[in-house]
């Protein structure tokens, strides 16, 4: 019976179980209704379906990187140095790398069809592309050894960092592309939506939001796993040590 | 037609790469498992 | 904290007053590059236009140069691991090594002002240079700080060649646009009258005076294992 | 690791060094494997035993340089972990590096080592004489020295910022037979003074005849040294 449990739901717990199948269910849902189901734009036509897509997207790369700022100022702030703090702000961080580079992918495919160019120096272009950077960063800054707690603090230092930079990087892309005033990209892409791509719209956010809890409870669980890994290897590894002790 | 291609695309680059991510992390998941007594996960 | 600051500071300058590394490499690695972005550009128009970006594109890239050795020294022999093992404020040695630092940028940014006034026939007025070199101590600083900031982390890492400006140039993105929309008005490029490159300082203030402060914060735990 | 009773941290302790079951894991590897060992004021205790038995690590635990997993460690009743900056403040540790800048002096060095702690210049002057670095010596650049008048610039350096827990690891390695003579005496006068001090080194003739306790470090552990040894 351990052995089953152990194959069948190793990070999984009816919780998640629950939660993934109504999240597969809504990207289905998602899916229809953005491709089929809703009608095209009166400007943006037939392409208004990726935003569908990418809104989500880059919605939850934002939410991502926050509880990552969030669950970083967490660590070092509650006396208890809880490395589950740690490990959510790092398995957040890197579902956010994820849903960052998928929206830049999107986004440009719009941009693309809509303004006829893949990229444009606007400033939240821009400012996604530095974030996407600083936190690919983060990831190898978590990625440099040492014990749980040192790479916790130097992380979760650099977290805080990170959400320092931002708007300063944010404001100056700003007003430096204020002053350019190129023709600013193909004027009439206004979306006017209807009730229906309004709501489908939501429902991506939903959708989106949902995905991610299932996958941030997966892959905190998962690091958990790993760390507990060089635990019992060190436990091992004790017992070992104290026996060559005894011998010698 | 362009279009099509284009929001199939970024549809299909959206989904696979969050199964990629899922399926990536269940697996490592898995094999770093094999060796933790499933009662010592705090969750279950 | 002064106390060690100085001490800091003022080994890491006699330093390089005997070693000579960023007076003898860096230096000319830096004037070079302003000579190469000559080769590769070829029209005097065009230089003339670009000329402030470059100066402080190479600047930058200097700075990856200039923050490596300056924790290499502290490396090499363990010093860096025999400050922190002796107590030493963390907080000092920060502020010390942005200072040594930021002294050695202003060398260089002026050698690099000098060679685009020679090779791209860049003109600066009395006013302009007021601006100038306001915006060259505010961008210094700042630099300095975030420099030395990431270098401490990356010092001890291994790969630390290649992480340092992974973590360093999209910090520094806005000191090279607040610097170089500066630096174009001192300069007069383009027409652009030197009273609009005022505005652009109080973005450099703003980023010199956080990651100074904020460094001095961080450098302890980024550090400290 | 956060409860140290009172009155150790008031200042009155029971031993210079104090450690107790202590676990340090380097990678994954435990390189103290609940090593204990207590040390008083004025004794040179010298720690032998195989290669990477944890001889460094126990010297790094002590200087609060290594995280500690499991256990406690208390130098002169500060606690390692939890009040790590004021226990290394008071210690000084010399370790396969000698923590100097090769293209300074070594008056350089040791002045700027001193400066640290505010010294003055009759204290670092004192400092290079007792190692034997006055005159010409002092004002050569580390990078042109031998290892052994590193090492003993590394020493004056210590003394330069008035440290009382001496960690030495490997200390002979490198001297001359007139360097060692120099090494133990002034070893032997700072113990006199009241400085603690803690070698670990192989050579067991040489350091064994300074020392005042032999200990062994066994596989990650502090064993006594069977038929007890001075």
């Amino acid at each position: 019976m351990t052995t089953r449990v152990a194959r069948d739901r190793v990070t999984g717990t009816p919780f998640t179980r629950g939660l993934g199948i109504v999240t597969i269910a809504g990207i289905v849902w998602l899916v229809i209704f953005g491709l089929f189901v809703t009608p095209a734009d009166v400007n943006q036509g037939e392409t208004v379906r990726i935003m569908y897509a990418h809104v989500p997207g880059a919605w939850l790369a934002y939410l991502a990187f926050i509880v990552t700022a969030l669950s970083s100022a967490m660590y070092l702030w509650r006396r208890t140095r809880s490395l589950t703090w740690d490990r959510i702000a790092g398995a957040s961080a890197e579902i956010g790398v994820l849903f960052m580079g998928i929206s830049l992918v999107t986004g440009s495919l719009w941009g693309r069809l809509t303004w006829g160019t893949f990229w444009t120096w606007d400033a939240r272009l821009t400012t996604t592309a530095f974030l996407f950077v600083t936190y690919i960063g983060y990831l190898a800054v978590r990625n440099l050894g040492g014990t749980h707690h040192q790479r916790a603090r130097r992380s979760a230092v650099l977290a805080l960092l990170a959400v320092l930079e931002i708007p300063l990087v944010h404001f100056s892309v700003e007003i430096w592309n204020s002053l350019h005033q190129e023709a600013s990209v193909a004027g009439n892409t206004d979306v006017t939506m209807d009730g229906l791509m309004l709501f489908t719209l939501f429902l991506g956010v939903i959708v989106f939001t949902l995905m991610y809890v299932w996958m941030l409870l997966h892959r905190q669980r998962a690091l958990t796993l790993e760390d507990m890994l060089d635990d019992t290897g060190l436990d091992r590894a004790l017992a070992a040590r104290r026996t060559e002790a005894g011998v010698s | 037609m362009k279009d099509a291609g284009f929001i199939i695309a970024s549809y299909v680059v959206t989904f696979a790469s969050i199964g990629l991510f899922s399926f990536a992390v269940l697996r490592r998941s898995r094999s770093a498992a094999r060796d933790i007594r499933p009662e010592d996960r705090p969750w279950s | 904290m002064l106390r060690t600051a100085k001490t800091i500071a003022a080994k890491d300058l006699r330093i390089e007053l005997r070693s000579r590394v960023i007076a003898n490499q860096v230096i000319p690695f830096a004037a070079l590059v302003m000579i190469l972005f000559a080769f590769a550009l070829d029209s005097d128009a065009v230089l003339e236009r670009v000329a402030p970006g470059l100066v402080w594109l190479a600047t930058i890239f200097s700075v990856l140069f200039i923050v490596a050795r300056s924790f290499a020294l502290e490396t090499t022999d363990g010093a860096l691991e025999a400050l922190r093992a002796a107590g030493v404020d963390p907080m000092g040695i920060f502020l010390g090594k942005t200072l040594a630092l930021a002294t050695q940028l202003i060398a260089l940014e002026a050698v690099l002002v000098g060679a685009s006034v020679v090779l791209y026939r860049a003109d600066v007025s009395a006013s302009g240079g007021v601006l100038l070199v306001t915006t060259a101590i505010l961008a210094t600083v700042g630099l300095a700080s975030v420099g030395t900031l990431y270098g401490g982390l990356a010092a001890g890492a291994k790969g630390r060649e290649t992480l340092l400006p992974l973590l360093l140039l999209p910090v520094v993105a806005p000191v090279l646009i607040g610097a170089t929309r500066a630096t174009e008005s001192a300069f007069g490029t383009n027409g652009i009258d030197v009273s609009e490159g005022w505005p652009w300082l109080g973005l450099l203030a703003v980023f010199a005076v956080l990651f100074s402060v904020v460094g001095a914060v961080a450098f302890g735990p980024l550090v400290d294992d | 690791m956060t409860d140290v009773p009172a009155e150790l941290r008031s200042g009155r302790f029971d031993h210079v060094v104090d450690v107790r079951d202590v676990v340090v894991v380097l990678g994954a590897f435990p390189a103290l494997a609940g090593a204990s060992l207590t040390v008083d004021r004025g004794e040179i205790v010298l720690l032998s035993g195989p290669n990477g038995a944890g001889k460094t690590t126990l010297l790094r635990a002590c200087a609060g340089l290594v995280p500690i997993e499991r256990g406690r460690a208390s130098v002169l009743g500060l606690d390692v972990s939890t009040e790590r900056d004021a226990v290394r403040r008071h210690v000084g540790l010399i370790g396969h590096h000698n923590g100097l800048y090769s293209d300074l002096s070594v008056a350089e060095n040791v002045r700027f080592w001193g400066s640290t702690v505010g010294a003055s210049s009759a204290e670092i002057a004192t400092a290079m004489q007792r190692m034997g670095l006055d005159g010409r010596l002092s004002d050569l650049p580390v990078a042109r020295l031998s290892a052994g008048q590193r090492r003993r610039t590394a020493l004056a350096s210590l003394v330069a910022r008035r440290a009382s827990l001496w960690l030495l690891d490997e200390p002979h390695a490198g001297l001359d037979a007139e360097g060692r003579d120099e090494l133990d005496s002034v070893l032997r006068a700072a113990a006199a003074a009241g400085a603690t001090i803690m070698v670990a080194s192989h050579e067991l003739e040489r350091a064994g005849s300074l020392a005042t306790r032999h200990v062994r470090v066994v596989a990650g552990q502090v064993v006594p040294v069977s038929g007890g040894a001075a």
